[in-house]
């Protein structure tokens, strides 16, 4: 179990291509978020938890669908972190596995009108399904 | 001026309007958009992950596609953009997505980042000039107060859009002031609408776009533009507060130009 | 060309601009001209010519000439220019003391090419549009020019002169040539390939000093090799540390400055292909710290006596090529 | 033939325990040119030198190897040994069989047959040693200090104190630096200018001290003991020997609206001006890019109202040369330019401000005659947020901001919210911190009477966006780590302690002084730990934050300190230099300038030269010379000499090349 | 008399400057870090004064492998002396590789006065190399070709 703790680790941070130790913990994305409110682990602990290694409750957490992918973080970042990588990161670590996808095609007619444009369907596709 | 043009999934579809007038326009000020033939769709996010490369390749050929004709590649769409520019960051600067991606492709001549992709408002402020702009204006837009929405993906991240300063642009309140309106400043211009969770998740959308549009409307304007499709309908079908007319900046451009009616 | 030049020179000897003109003579064979001085009229009616086969780059012979009082005339061809320009940097010419007339060049012949075209005892040889006619004891023989085009001038880097002060005939341009194809082929062998080359080459070597006696860069007040203090100079001894590395040596030193004329292989009697070595230093210049080009003017650092804080580290020797 | 010593110690066990030292002795006395080789327990004792001088006398040795620990270590003992004995110090090589040898190996055989090897290599170097004699340079007694801030002005009277001629280049048009625009000091609290002032005053009327104000540094050449430098005296349009400070010129002059730069653009100044009251020399200079004269040639009042006659439109920049045996620098630093940081709106709303604008604003000479007011509506602010390290703690590959910590700022806010409590119980005043960094006298204490007297707000976190409303307030977003929350406060007005960074003028005058700086253009110190008030480059010396952020205490202690290593040079009457230097062989030297490109102390340069020729005609030549006192010996200029003419005493190429053959026989 | 085949033990001359590397050797000593006794140190006041021409005399006199050590890139004690030895070595030892010697005969590495055990690390590691390629011959040999 521990062995597969550590491999999901590395292939998070892998995948992210970012050392999760060059945070400061000074916490500006926190502070930067737009969807802090909405999320229950929040940028700067996502760094933190791929650092110990809490893969499987980020992979479990709804708030790897709650983040926006604005980049305010990545933007704001002192050091280069790249919070929203490691979010995409363990989200793909997730859906990458079978019959995990987040979004299943079937779901999708519900939740058209006819105003909404591909951009949000093909979007949706790429982030949440596999 | 001649430019390869990539439209986009949704500029052929629910986004009409955003290419209509933008192309409309673009004859007037002497740009001629060349559509790329057979282009893919962008994918509409950039896949943030390292070891993504599939999900580039349709950036890539239409990278190629502009590259092969010498010309640089133009784009509208804010997504587009975002998506195409970044990849062509990472195959200018990537070893391992250069690599990947050139070795799938087979390519005659690889494609290390050649080619320069320009977003149609830079064109607008580099290559035509916002002053150049408004010498072609025939409908100014006075008095019109007008807040830009950015939004994420032209700005973020800026060291690799370049786009203008992330977090204080000016580009589209020049455009603005180009087309003889006034812009209105306000701090969630650069905010995020919360595009991506617009269809899941209303509730949580509508929270971002009422943050957006108060705070537009607050600071006294008459109406909001933007760029991107998603952004678009966002905040027009997901405000519940406070909401503003949202317009493409491209329609106001033909407007100006006095080629609004021609486009329809 | 030949009658322009000459007319030119008696010219500028004559209203005192030059007191002497420095030229090719003709030498004991049809297809050998040597450097030599002028200092009348008469002198250069008897004596000066200029041909496909005038191929000493004379910028060398300045800094000897311009020691002497007055100002000489000198004609360079575009790769002479650029001999010329580096001489100045370093301070070994006065350019003041010169006068250059620039002369456009398309190549010089190569008469070992003509020998291995099956031409030997060759008597003389005239041009005659785009071939040579050549006067042989069997009889006469035409070639194209464009055959015997020495090697050197066939990867030709540029027809641009890069410092005149006036031009007979046409200027051109710096060409984008594969001067390095014959490099990169090296670089593409095995490492004992290389090496058998290398060693099938330097071991014919004679140690005659012609490619340093020729070299423009070669001009030090006293060559290391004769300076029995620097440790490199030992002529006595066959196997002696200079014998077996004088080559690299001599290679190492004008690296940075060598602006790849090629006179070292061309005045080389045992045929070694002496400008390889100069080319790898050139190519591995421009690849690792940006094209640089000696002799392009007279005040850039050279790459040697330069540096950037990001320079590549030696182990970058490790990641080219073929091991 | 040397006549050549050979001296292998034991080092007691050290060396004697791996290495047969008999065996060594033994085999080196067959070595060319040998006629001694001794062991001895301990070379470097009394006995053991003893031993040495006897054999140098003795044997009438011309050179000596001794095969014992690093040269580092004892090389300079067994010269002095040498010396004493009469031979040439210089003559002495040491063969490190300890650090080297008997430490790293184990096994006896082996170690004793590196030993002898590297034994070898010594005595093949020492017969083509040749005796040095280090040659000695004057000192002029003046000292040049750059810079008239804190660092510069404390520095400058030490020199002088100690009877030295000091002079002061300050690039503004008065001295005073940071430290006058500064309200208060922590963590004593006593008031900047009460204590800056009376210095400014000492070093304008201290009778060894001269101050070019409104001057930079244009030209250094020379080496230390021996600077000569050029100082540009910018025109300042008046005549400083006849201007009384008497300011009528200031009160009368019609342009008002220039963005007075000591207050950083919060106010307005004059065309002409004096920066502020206490200002040394207190004379008027006219801005002439403001100025209504200079611009258009009318107007002119200045001059009808000046009573001295001080004003002169004509004035041009004058130079003045002046020779310093020092140099100290003393260039202070500034506030990074927050335009990339505008997610804190700084450049959206008047009323997002830095510290030190903060610090004018509280200032009772500032532009709000110290009354604490938003710049916007000049309304009292009810709610502050201050945010610490702006730009600061950045990844090396951020290009917005600097890596380093700027280590001022956690105090200096700490002073700020305090004050601001103190002066105005009504107000809110929170601090977003990512660590608080107090190491320092009473610092500590002083953060946490913040805290827990003033009831300051600390929130360990980090402001993310702020937002100016249209109400005028300022929303702050930030997150809150140890409660777990983000933020948002509406906020009057916030402060971003901006990182600090060198004064731009650092880099250009680090090239002139040939003296190292680091990525940020911070100089580098001699030596981090052992030599941290001076430059690796000889005879300069550094003061203040022009090495690194530190807060005045630490500035002043520095400059004190490189004060004192100005007067431990000055007081000497000459330097004694290294031998071991570069040197051209002028028959051989081809002139052609690549050993001068790569000297990092410009100690060479050419002469043209008259020389006798073997065919007895003579030319004149261009060769290279070295200033022996300038050079230290780093020999770069032998391996760019392509001739071979430029070689280094003590390790010339032939030297290296004997025990290169040495090594590999 | 010793008739079994002799372990092949290389010549390796390394070239420390005084300030950093020579330093670090120093301390590797100190804290009696072991590296083979094939490795003897020349000491040079900066990396900078290593002439390739020492280099090659090395090999053409019977050294197997040639190390060159100096400060960090920055750190150097006459400020930019080892930028310039980089360049140098980078084309020597490209020259080297080019004429067809190993490449792996030839090393530049950075020192600090500090890193006494990076000093003896790279000694160990560099003997190893060393010794897997054999004596060197061909340097010696280069115009020895039989005619």
């Amino acid at each position: 179990m521990s062995h597969n703790k550590e491999t999901l680790r590395e292939i998070v941070i892998e995948t992210a291509g970012i050392n999760p130790r060059k945070c400061m913990k000074c916490g500006k994305c926190s502070g930067a978020c737009p969807a802090y409110d909405e999320m229950e682990y929040h940028p700067h602990q996502f760094v933190s938890m791929v650092e110990a290694g809490k893969i499987e409750e980020l992979m479990n957490s709804e708030a790897i669908y709650m983040c926006l992918s604005c980049f305010a973080c990545v933007e704001r970042c002192p050091r280069g972190v790249e919070p929203a990588s490691f979010i995409e990161a363990a989200r793909l670590a997730l859906i990458r596995q079978s019959g995990k996808n987040h979004l299943k095609a079937e779901e999708i007619p519900a939740k058209l009108n006819d105003k909404l444009p591909q951009q949000a369907i093909v979007s949706a596709f790429r982030k949440y399904s596999k | 001026m001649t430019f390869s043009y990539y439209p986009g999934c949704t500029l052929k579809t629910k986004g009409k309007d955003l290419e209509t007038y933008a192309i409309k326009s673009a004859e007037v000020l002497g740009v001629t958009m060349e559509e790329l033939e057979d282009w893919q769709c962008c994918g509409a996010v950039y896949p943030m992950a390292k070891n993504e490369i599939a999900t580039k390749l349709s950036s890539v050929r239409a990278l190629v596609a502009a590259r092969d004709k010498g010309q640089d590649l133009l784009t509208l769409c804010s997504a587009c953009h975002h998506v195409i520019k970044r990849v062509n960051n990472d195959m200018a600067n990537d070893q391992n997505v250069q690599l990947k991606a050139n070795n799938y492709m087979a390519l005659d001549v690889p494609y290390t980042g050649e080619t320069t992709v320009i977003h149609y408002l830079e064109m607008l402020r580099d290559r035509v000039g916002f002053d150049n702009l408004k010498k072609a204006v025939v409908n100014p837009l006075k008095g019109v107060k007008i807040a830009a929405y950015y939004g994420c993906m032209l700005l973020r991240p800026s060291k690799t859009m370049a786009f203008d300063d992330a977090e204080n642009p000016t580009i589209m309140e020049d455009f603005i002031k180009a087309i003889g309106a006034t812009p209105v400043v306000y701090p969630y211009r650069n905010e995020c609408c919360g595009g991506y969770v617009a269809m899941e998740n209303n509730a949580y959308a509508t929270k971002k776009c009422n943050t957006i549009c108060t705070s537009a409307k607050e600071m006294g304007a008459d109406m909001i533009i933007t760029a991107c499709p998603l952004c678009m309908y966002n905040l027009d079908a997901n405000t519940t507060e406070n909401n503003l007319p949202v317009l493409y900046f491209t329609q106001l451009l033909a407007r100006a130009l006095g080629v609004e009616e021609d486009a329809q | 060309m030949q009658e322009a030049m000459i007319k030119r020179a008696k010219e500028l000897l004559t209203d005192g601009t030059v007191n002497r003109v420095l030229g090719w003579q003709k030498g004991g064979v049809a297809y050998d001209a040597t450097p030599a001085v002028f200092d009348s009229a008469e002198a250069l009616e008897q004596g000066f010519v200029y041909d496909d086969f005038t191929a000493a780059n004379l910028s060398k012979y300045l800094v000897k000439e311009t020691k002497n009082e007055g100002k000489v005339l000198v004609f360079l061809k575009p790769c002479d220019t650029y001999s010329l320009n580096q001489l100045t940097k370093e301070h070994r010419v006065n350019r003041d003391n010169v006068y250059v007339i620039g002369v456009g060049c398309d190549g010089k012949a190569d008469v070992e090419k003509l020998r291995a075209q099956g031409m030997d005892g060759i008597l003389g040889i005239t041009a005659e549009g785009d071939n040579f006619v050549v006067e042989t004891l069997y009889g006469n023989k035409t070639v194209a020019k464009a055959d015997v085009l020495a090697e050197r001038c066939v990867v030709c880097k540029s027809r641009k002169l890069m410092t005149y002060d006036e031009i007979l005939g046409e200027d051109g341009e710096v060409i984008d040539s594969n001067r390095f194809d014959m490099v990169e082929q090296l670089e593409n062998m095995t490492s004992d390939q290389r090496y058998a080359f290398w060693q099938n080459e330097l071991s014919r070597c004679i140690r005659c000093n012609a490619c340093r006696n020729v070299c423009p860069a070669c001009t030090c007040e006293k060559c290391v090799f004769d300076n029995v203090n620097s440790g490199v100079a030992n002529t006595a001894a066959a196997d002696s540390f200079e014998e077996k590395l004088f080559h690299v040596i001599r290679a190492f030193h004008v690296a940075g400055r060598c602006t790849d004329c090629g006179e070292c292989s061309r005045v080389c009697p045992q045929g070694i292909p002496l400008h390889l070595l100069n080319r790898k230093f050139i190519k591995d210049i421009n690849e690792l710290y940006g094209e640089y080009q000696a002799g392009e003017d007279t005040d850039s650092r050279g790459p040697l006596t330069n540096f950037t804080y990001d320079d590549c580290e030696p182990s970058i020797v490790h990641e080219r090529g073929v091991e | 033939m040397q006549r050549i010593g050979v001296f292998v110690c034991w080092c007691g066990s050290n060396i004697a325990g791996t290495v047969d030292v008999h065996k060594v002795a033994e085999a080196l006395k067959s070595e060319p040119g040998v006629v001694i080789s001794t062991q001895y327990q301990y070379m470097c004792s009394e006995a053991g030198q003893t031993l040495i001088k006897d054999a140098i006398r003795d044997h009438k040795l011309t050179g000596i190897v001794v095969c014992s620990c690093s040269p580092r270590m004892h090389e300079a003992t067994f010269r002095k040994t040498a010396a004493a004995a009469g031979l040439n110090p210089y003559m002495v090589e040491i063969a490190n069989i300890r650090e080297q040898c008997s430490w790293i190996h184990k096994d006896m055989e082996v170690g004793t047959e590196k030993a002898i090897i590297l034994g070898r290599a010594a005595i093949a170097k020492v017969h083509l040693n040749a005796p040095l004699v280090a040659g000695e340079s004057p000192v002029v007694k003046r000292a040049l200090v750059i810079g008239g801030g804190i660092a510069g002005i404390q520095t400058a009277l030490d020199i002088a104190d100690a009877g030295f001629p000091v002079d002061i280049v300050e690039t503004k048009p008065t001295i005073g630096g940071k430290m006058a625009q500064i309200d208060k000091t922590f963590p004593t609290l006593d008031c900047a200018a009460c204590i800056l002032t009376p210095k400014m005053v000492d070093a304008a009327q201290h009778e060894k001290i001269n101050i070019y104000a409104y001057s930079e540094v244009a030209e250094v050449k020379g080496f230390v003991g021996n600077f000569s430098v050029k100082i540009k005296q910018k025109a300042r349009m008046v005549d400083t020997t006849k201007c009384t400070g008497c300011g009528l010129c200031v009160e009368k002059c019609p342009m008002k609206k220039v963005p007075n730069e000591f207050n950083l653009g919060m106010d307005k100044r004059s065309a002409i001006y004096i920066p502020f009251a206490q200002a040394v020399p207190k004379v008027a200079t006219i801005d002439p890019t403001a100025c209504i004269k200079m611009k258009t040639g009318k107007c002119g009042l200045c001059a009808t109202v000046c009573e001295a006659g001080a004003i002169d439109y004509t004035q041009q920049d004058s130079f003045i040369e002046e020779k310093y045996g020092a140099i100290v620098v003393a260039t202070g630093y500034n506030p990074i330019n927050l335009d990339k940081y505008d997610e804190f709106a700084y450049n959206q709303s008047p009323d997002v401000i830095t510290s030190l604008e903060f610090e004018r604003l509280t200032n009772a000479a500032g532009p709000t005659a110290g009354k604490l007011l938003r710049p916007s509506d000049g309304k009292h602010p009810h709610t502050l947020v201050f945010v610490q390290c702006v730009g600061s703690r950045c990844d090396v590959a951020n290009e917005k901001g600097k890596s380093y910590c700027s280590k001022i700022c956690c105090m200096y806010t700490a002073k700020h919210a305090m004050l601001c409590r103190e002066k105005y119980p009504d107000t809110d005043v929170y601090v977003f911190y990512i660590d608080v960094r107090t190491p320092g006298k009473n610092f500590d204490e002083f953060y946490r009477r913040a805290v827990e007297e003033y009831g300051v707000h600390y929130i360990k976190g980090m402001v993310g966006k702020v937002a100016p409303q249209a109400d005028g307030t300022l929303l702050v977003q930030g997150s809150d780590l140890i409660e777990g929350e983000q933020l948002k406060i509406k906020a009057d007005l916030v402060v971003l302690a901006a990182a600090i960074e060198p004064d731009k003028s650092a880099r250009p005058l680090a090239t002139m002084l040939t003296a190292s700086m680091d990525t940020n253009d911070f100089f580098t110190e001699a030596h981090p730990k052992l030599r941290p008030v001076e430059s690796p480059t000889a005879g300069v010396f550094l003061s203040g934050c022009c090495q690194g952020p530190k807060d005045i205490p630490e500035t002043v202690s520095q400059a004190s300190g490189a004060a004192a290593k100005v007067i431990g040079l000055l007081v000497k009457d000459s330097l004694t230099c290294n031998p071991c230097v570069a040197h051209s062989n002028e028959l051989m030297c081809n002139g052609c300038s690549a050993c001068e490109k790569v000297c990092p102390y410009g100690a060479i340069s050419y002469e043209d030269k008259e020389f006798r020729m073997p065919d007895r005609t003579t030319a004149i030549r261009r060769v290279a010379s070295v200033n022996p006192a300038v050079c230290q010996g780093c020999g770069a200029c032998t391996v760019a000499c392509p001739s071979g003419a430029m070689d280094l005493n003590g390790f010339s190429n032939s030297q290296i090349m004997a025990e290169v053959d040495a090594i590999c026989k | 008399m010793q008739v079994e085949k002799k372990e092949f033990k290389p010549t390796i001359v390394a070239f420390c400057c005084n300030w950093c590397s020579y330093a670090g050797a120093d301390l590797s000593g100190t804290n009696r870090l072991n590296y083979p006794a094939n490795v003897k140190i020349i000491r040079v006041p900066c990396s900078c004064r290593v002439n390739p021409m020492f280099v090659l005399r090395a090999f053409q006199r019977g050294a197997d492998g040639v190390i060159i050590c100096g400060c960090h890139p920055g750190d150097c004690h006459y400020t930019t002396g080892n930028y310039y030895a980089r360049r140098r070595m980078t084309l020597l030892f490209s020259m080297l590789d080019f004429l067809g010697i190993e490449r792996d005969r030839t090393r530049l590495e950075w020192v600090s006065a500090a890193e006494g055990a990076k000093f003896a690390a790279t000694m160990n590691d560099f003997v190893e190399t060393v010794t897997k390629l054999g004596e060197n011959k061909r340097l010696e040999d280069l115009r020895c070709k039989k005619q």
